[in-house]
């Protein structure tokens, strides 16, 4: 499709010194020239204006809709275009999600040069979810929307069960940083379900595991974004803190609680006087308690993982080698491994490679333990939150669960009144 | 699945580089395969390595020479260093003559005595010459010329004699243009057309023997063969590139046998520089110097052994 | 009055503090976006993926390792580096008989050389990139039997720019890296 | 209502359909990842036949018919796979389409009452399924840590896993605090007891095995000094009724050199044509620690050099300094390793020109390896880094070959250098080779090793003489030629100077005028030398009899046979002697 073919003027004379050497030119007497390389045009750089200036115009289209007009079609049929153009089109890298691990390598690595439309791939997201909420989820990320556009209906899981598995994004984005940050691995890239499908080819494992999770959002509603997805996780953050809450009518809440059901990904909280009587002490002591374990799962945390350090450091190229070359050593009429007969073919020197995999592993046993940390101090946090009670009088929205989806808006009978007759697509 | 997620995030903890790496091994990626039942006559006897890497060696009354990067060394039989003395960085072959040393230069040709000052040295007749090697004997010099594509005959103290050219033309895709002085006759390499050709030291053309090929007693991949040498009766010695190996012809072609195999020589897709000293076999790669000695044994199962040739290298 | 008290404070309390936390996470977010974009200048930035043909040890895994079906990888003919071979035949498998194209002699698994006379005995040699796996077969015979003028490359307008190259996080030379965008190709052949 | 039949049905319809198509191209994609095309076996043989055997019109034929079959299949599939693709997206959105339309009234109605559950019931079951998922985490979490300490045990040597042990025993202490779970705390506590179990045992360990004072660095103890300072050695023992025998364990492969003691760890080597190798036993138990072969050496000779059955290929013992060991063999080929069984660099000094074998032995100065290299063509004396093996100095000289071993003796106060060669015995500064002074005395065939002792150097060698000199001048004081030693080495006190011969006799000489004080005629020759220690003179000969004489008289003290060949010098420790028998090491303890 951008296959426009350019003859191109050679540039690696220095490399090709090489060549030189092992090579006199011929003379061709039919005064035959040498035609040059052919290959095709490098991607042009403008197609990430397009994808950046496409991000902030969705995402703005989106509070319009959810704030202003209070309509799902709109979000609908954003989510639509997300899915064509980010997913199949563009066919998904870099995204915002994976834009995470160069923010990290960024961080650590000060020679490591971050693209632009990368870093606004992972602010602006941000920027919205702290003025409007987790906009970017809503059907701008095509992660979310190609969920959003096969859900039908969704059987919801308990509460306490959401609430427990809501801790995986957590760990998930905690090993994304440690890969990341000691440039190992970009884990997120390696286990996107969705890639496979949008390139319509790849790693048949993360394919079919991408499947997977689109059959059960059929009934589940958004099970990556709910379950697994570290940047909603981050987002969350900010959207619990956003600037404008979003509301599921302007009109007051007559406590129907019609939203309560239609919320997919079961953002909606009931009205909730507490029932269950104890008395104020006993709260007050387990408020206490909870205060406590915070820090200290944090430091339990960061123990666990920190030793477990050396294992880990196995996921980096380096030293992965290392290992394959000690076994080598150690059984010396083992079949060599690509990687080992390549490192002796190229000459390699091991006790370089040590000196590496020692600088490596001493990366490792900081980045592991503030891993660690995060994950222990996530856990504290939830449990600290889960033992603090809360009084309603309203069906609200939680802001941090929230992808600004619309469903519930289809759903207020208040908003009913404005809206009289209802095309075919805000059922949807 | 519940199983196929516990497996990975186990790994994910234990072995993560089960999880992010494979040792899979494409396949066919193995050019030739090492015939195992190939054995060479000859076995390695001794060898030692030299400093740098090593871009030319001759063999003259019981020292070696060779000459690596800006240096010229010489070396007795069990590797003692004798002398060496720098020489200019890129030179392309030498050898020696009545103890003079003849150095190649790709436009350039010196002499050196043993203790290393230069005797004589003058520039190529041509200045877009391209040396490549060089044989020389008590009528004349002979080096082959990669770039003009035929053979220069200087005489000893330097005047261009003549040019040499071949009858069929010269095809030179790359910097292995073979020639030695075997008694009375000049045999050089055709590389690009994989032939051996004769000539007379007055430069007429005698014949040409050789076929393209893997197979024993033919020349394979891009230029070949490589390195030329008399055996110590007067056989001739081919070296080849692409997959290494030495083997020996008659002077009329006949194809005699492989004496050494790239498992032998030690791998690699450089040729190895080849010299006869009576009854070893003096081989230099790389920065190793091997020499090689004639095994009854091993030889029973080889051409080597079945040749009737009362040859030195053999006993 | 103190059962007013216990109703409304607590709202109130939290309202303040989510306020003081917007203002936190705010700062933050525009803090670190800051310091970041700090990073985004300068040099103009690596951004495409590309093999050192010097690098390449021909493993093999360019064909088996990428993201797309048919790999991204194809074998380039740097014809200043060569053009001679019909004498060599590195890309023929190493013991062929006689040095022609015939199927038997084939290295490449699917055919995808093609050469065109020039003048004996020269050949101009071009690849038809639709058939090219990129299994670097050919490049293997050429680099280690002629003069190395067969190498792969990654083309770039069938790259997908993957966040991480996956055939770079398993080259077992290092070959791979992301080069500029003014120097999109590393290639053998010199003007 | 029909409607909703209709799309219903599209709906299973595509639903199967699709399940059908993908089960189909995931089998077809599985076959394309599996076969490139021209790679097929069949193809692979047919060629390699072609290629064999001489010009086969036919066979070419079909192999190209073949190959064009092949390709044909090859792309014909991955069209299908690509227009499979297409197919399943377009049913997919049917599908979805269909779904949505069919479930388009029966919407998530909510029940009417509002929820019953009251979410701050809610609320505490999350937090205990939370509390529980945590724990369960933090479980399996110290389960990888102890799996993997306990495979580290397996590995590793116990000292260091002990730490590992006790910081996950902290880790463990950690949660048990943080989890307020019994699960955690059991589990634990038991990795906590193990982890205090191992402590105790392994330290237990430390406490009855000891690391060792006194090492025995080089050939007849530390220096080559052919005296230790070791004490409470037994004088009697039994290999038959296991008297006095702390362990007796046997050797891999065979060689004439001795043990040689530092820490904990006994080094010998052994070769034949196959191998030859560096062994490292343990001093307390006598298992073999672990096994460094000398392999894959550049410049390593491919066939062994011929030598005579009783030299053999490792006939020189090794040499450390506590950190390194070095080992050399008859090829040439010098490996030294560090005490862990690491190898940390090999080289070949030159296929050594040597009619028997070459036989000198190894020595350590610090980080300094001496090796008297002297054989038929170019005899020298090379000192290497132990580190990396780089050549620190090297000295050529013209002296013939000779087997004799160096020393290092203490003359004028300076530690010096000395080399028994043929036809000098000369000394050396160590750390730079300079010569400090050369005294030609010797002919023959030098075999046996000088000793030192109060500043004098003495040397002797069969066919030649038995001569002392003083170290500081390196002038002669003293010649004497009543026995001589052949391969046993000298021994000597300031007063006396031991000397075994390879035909029975041994003697005593006067360390100041060379008279010989005192002999005995034992009548059984003689290979292994004399060591001065704890005011006693140990010898065994050839036989494997012991005979232990008194240092200060040399009256024999006692004598008994031992019952195996014995032909190196044994390595003294506080308390224990390694022997090197023909075929076994054992280690000799009072109990």
């Amino acid at each position: 499709m951008r296959k426009l073919l350019f003859l191109f003027t050679g540039f690696v004379t220095s490399l090709s010194a090489m060549a030189v050497a092992r090579f006199p030119k011929p003379d061709f007497t039919s005064g035959y020239e040498y035609p040059d390389i052919v290959h095709g045009a490098p991607n042009e750089l403008l197609w990430n204006v397009l994808d950046i200036v496409l991000l902030i115009a969705m995402m703005a289209l989106v509070v319009w809709a959810a704030y202003k007009k209070r309509s799902r079609a709109v979000i609908y049929s954003v989510s639509f275009v997300s899915v064509a153009y980010f997913g199949f089109f563009r066919s998904g890298c870099v995204c915002s999600v994976g834009s995470i691990q160069n923010v990290v390598m960024a961080v650590v690595n000060p020679d490591y040069h971050l693209p632009w439309y990368v870093l606004l791939l992972f602010l602006l997201p941000i920027l919205f979810a702290l003025l409007f909420g987790r906009v970017f989820c809503a059907g701008v990320c095509p992660l979310g929307a190609l969920q959003e556009l096969v859900n039908i209906k969704h059987f919801r899981l308990a509460r306490s069960v959401s609430a427990t598995l809501s801790i995986i994004p957590w760990v998930y984005l905690a090993f994304t940083i440690l890969y990341a940050a000691t440039r190992s691995q970009f884990l997120i890239c390696r286990l996107d379900p969705f890639i496979g499908i949008f390139r319509l080819g790849g790693d048949i494992g993360m394919i079919s595991f991408g499947i997977v999770l689109l059959v059960m959002s059929i009934f589940i509603g958004r099970p990556f974004c709910q379950f697994l997805c570290p940047y909603g996780a981050l987002l969350s953050v900010f959207s619990a803190l956003s600037w404008k809450k979003l509301e599921i009518t302007d009109k007051g809440c007559i406590n129907c609680a019609l939203c309560g059901k239609s919320c997919p990904v079961d953002a909606i909280r009931a009205p909730q006087y507490s029932k269950t009587k104890e008395n104020r002490m006993k709260g007050v002591h387990r408020i206490i308690f909870f205060a406590i374990l915070l820090p200290v799962l944090t430091l339990a945390g960061a123990l666990l993982i920190g030793s477990q350090s050396n294992a880990l450091s196995l996921a980096h190229k380096d030293v992965y080698l290392y290992e394959q070359l000690l076994q080598q050593q150690a059984h010396p009429n083992m079949e060599e491994s690509l990687e080992v007969e390549t490192f002796h073919a190229l000459g390699g020197d091991i006790d370089e490679l040590k000196a590496k995999v020692d600088d490596i592993r001493r990366d490792y046993r900081i980045y592991a333990c503030l891993a660690g940390a995060l994950i222990g101090f996530v856990i504290g946090f939830k449990l600290l939150k889960l033992s603090l009670k809360r009084s309603r009088q309203t069906y609200e929205i939680s802001l941090a669960r929230c992808t600004v989806c619309g469903k519930c808006f289809n759903y207020c009978p208040q908003n009913k009144s404005t809206q009289h007759k209802q095309p075919l697509i805000s059922y949807l | 699945m519940l199983s196929v997620v516990g497996r990975d995030l186990w790994n994910m903890f234990k072995r993560p580089d089960k999880l992010f790496y494979h040792s899979r091994r494409p396949q066919g990626l193995t050019l030739l395969k090492e015939d195992d039942d190939f054995v060479s006559p000859y076995r390695r006897v001794y060898g030692f390595m030299v400093p740098d890497e090593i871009c030319a060696m001759e063999v003259d009354g019981g020292s070696i020479y060779l000459a690596t990067p800006n240096n010229i060394s010489v070396y007795g039989m069990s590797g003692e260093l004798q002398t060496n003395f720098p020489t200019p960085s890129d030179l392309r072959d030498m050898t020696v003559h009545d103890g003079l040393i003849y150095a190649l230069f790709p436009t350039r040709i010196e002499v050196y005595n043993r203790q290393g000052d230069l005797t004589m040295e003058w520039e190529a007749c041509s200045e877009n010459s391209d040396y490549c090697s060089l044989a020389v004997c008590e009528n004349g010099i002979f080096v082959t010329d990669a770039s003009n594509k035929n053979i220069c005959k200087y005489t000893l103290d330097g005047t261009l004699v003549r040019f040499i050219q071949s009858p069929k033309g010269f095809i030179v895709p790359s910097y292995c243009f073979g020639v030695a002085y075997i008694d009375g006759k000049i045999y050089c390499s055709n590389p690009g057309r994989h032939l051996i050709e004769s000539y007379t030291t007055e430069g007429e053309f005698i014949a040409s023997f050789g076929k393209a090929g893997a197979g024993a007693g033919a020349f394979s991949g891009c230029c070949n063969p490589a390195v030329l040498t008399p055996s110590s009766h007067g056989d001739l010695l081919t070296s080849e590139k692409g997959i290494p190996r030495i083997s020996c012809y008659g002077l009329n072609g006949e194809f005699r046998s492989i004496l050494l195999d790239s498992k032998a020589l030690g791998g690699g897709n450089a040729a190895y520089d080849v010299r006869v000293m009576n009854d070893k076999l003096i081989v230099a790669g790389g920065d190793k110097v091997s020499v090689f000695q004639y095994d009854k044994r091993q030889s029973q199962l080889t051409l080597c052994g079945q040749c009737e040739e009362d040859c030195p290298l053999r006993v | 009055m103190k059962d007013e008290d216990k109703l409304k404070s607590p709202i109130d309390r939290r309202d303040f503090l989510r306020t003081c936390g917007s203002f936190l996470a705010g700062g933050i977010a525009l803090a670190s976006g800051g310091l970041l974009a700090a990073k985004t200048s300068g040099k103009e930035g690596d951004v495409f993926w590309q093999i050192d043909p010097y690098k390449c040890t021909q493993c093999g895994r360019c064909e088996t390792d990428c993201v797309l079906t048919l790999s991204a990888v194809k074998c380039f003919h740097a014809n200043r580096v060569c053009g001679y071979c019909d004498l060599c035949g590195g890309y023929y498998r190493p013991s062929v008989k006689d040095l022609n194209t015939a199927a038997e002699n084939q290295l490449c698994p699917t055919g995808a050389i093609s050469r065109k006379f020039v003048e004996e005995p020269y050949f101009e040699y071009t690849i038809d990139e639709e058939l090219c796996t990129g299994c670097g077969k050919c490049v293997k015979g050429c680099t280690s039997f002629g003069n190395g003028s067969l190498f792969l490359q990654i083309q770039q307008d069938i790259c997908q720019q993957c966040n991480e190259c996956a055939i770079a996080r398993v080259c077992p030379s290092d070959a791979i890296h992301r080069v500029s965008n003014e120097q999109a190709y590393l290639l053998k052949d010199h003007a | 209502m029909k409607m909703r039949k209709l799309y219903r049905n599209i709906a299973i319809v595509t639903a199967v359909f699709m399940l059908v198509l993908s089960v189909m191209m995931g089998v077809s994609y599985y076959q394309m990842q599996q076969v490139s095309p021209l790679e097929t076996g069949v193809m692979e043989t047919l060629k390699e036949l072609n290629e064999t055997n001489d010009d086969n019109e036919q066979l070419q034929q079909q192999i190209r018919e073949l190959d064009l079959l092949s390709r044909k299949a090859y792309f014909v599939q991955e069209g299908q796979l690509k227009t499979g693709i297409y197919l399943l997206i377009g049913m997919a959105l049917i599908l979805m389409l269909c779904l949505n339309l069919y479930f388009k009234d029966t919407k998530s109605l909510p029940d009417k009452q509002l929820d019953p559950i009251d979410e701050w019931m809610m609320k505490s079951h999350a937090r205990k399924y939370l509390g529980w998922a945590a724990a369960i985490a933090a479980v399996v979490g110290i389960g990888f840590v102890v799996s993997r300490s306990i495979a580290d045990k397996l590995l590793t040597a116990p000292s260091d896993n002990q730490d590992e042990l006790l910081a996950d025993s902290h880790q463990s202490g950690e949660n048990i605090e943080t989890d307020s779970l019994q699960v955690v705390a059991d589990i634990a506590a038991d990795t906590l007891s193990t982890a205090q179990q191992d402590v105790v045992d392994t330290t237990a360990v430390e406490d009855e095995m000891p690391e060792l004072k006194i090492a025995s660095k080089a050939f007849r103890g530390n220096n080559s000094s052919a005296s230790s300072s070791a004490r409470g050695i037994a004088t009697s023992w039994n290999l038959k009724g296991k008297k006095n025998i702390l362990w007796q364990s046997p050797i891999p492969k065979h060689g004439y050199n001795s043990p040689v003691i530092t820490g904990r760890s006994i080094f010998i080597t052994g070769a034949d044509a196959q191998a030859r190798e560096l062994y490292c036993f343990d001093v307390w138990t006598g298992e073999l620690k672990w096994t460094v072969k000398a392999d894959g050496i550049a410049g390593s000779p491919s066939a062994m050099p011929k030598v005579n059955e009783d030299t053999g290929l490792a006939a020189s013992t090794v040499a450390t300094n506590g950190e390194q060991v070095a080992a050399i063999f008859a090829t040439g080929d010098v490996i030294c390793a560090d005490m862990d069984g690491q190898r940390l660099w090999a080289k070949n000094i030159g296929l050594p020109d040597n009619h028997y074998g070459y036989a000198s032995s190894l020595l350590m100065l610090g980080n300094t390896l001496i090796i008297q290299y002297q054989n038929n063509s170019n005899a020298q004396i090379l000192a290497l880094s132990a580190k990396d093996g780089h050549q620190i100095w090297s000295k050529s000289s013209k002296d013939k070959i000779a087997w004799s071993s160096p020393i290092i003796a203490t003359l004028g106060g300076k530690s010096a250098l000395v080399v028994m060669g043929n036809p000098a015995i000369a000394a050396y500064n160590p750390s730079n080779g300079s010569e400090l002074w050369r005294v030609e005395c010797m002919s023959g065939e030098v075999g046996s090793s000088p000793a030192s002792a109060g500043g004098v150097v003495f040397g002797a060698s069969e066919y030649a003489k038995c001569i002392a000199i003083d170290g500081a001048t390196g002038e002669t004081l003293w010649e004497a030629s009543d026995y001589l030693p052949e391969c046993s080495s000298l021994a000597a006190t300031k007063d006396l100077v031991f000397c075994a011969t390879s035909y029975g006799m041994v003697c005593a000489y006067d360390a100041k005028t060379g008279e010989v004080k005192k002999e005995h005629d034992l009548t059984t020759p003689f290979y292994s030398s004399p060591v001065v220690v704890d005011g006693k003179v140990y010898l065994f000969s050839n036989s494997g009899k012991v005979y232990i004489f008194s240092a200060s008289t040399f009256d024999l003290i006692t004598s008994f046979d031992t019952g195996e060949k014995t032909f190196a010098t044994p390595a003294f420790t506080d308390g224990m002697m390694v022997v090197r028998t023909d075929k076994s090491l054992y280690c000799v303890k009072k109990n």
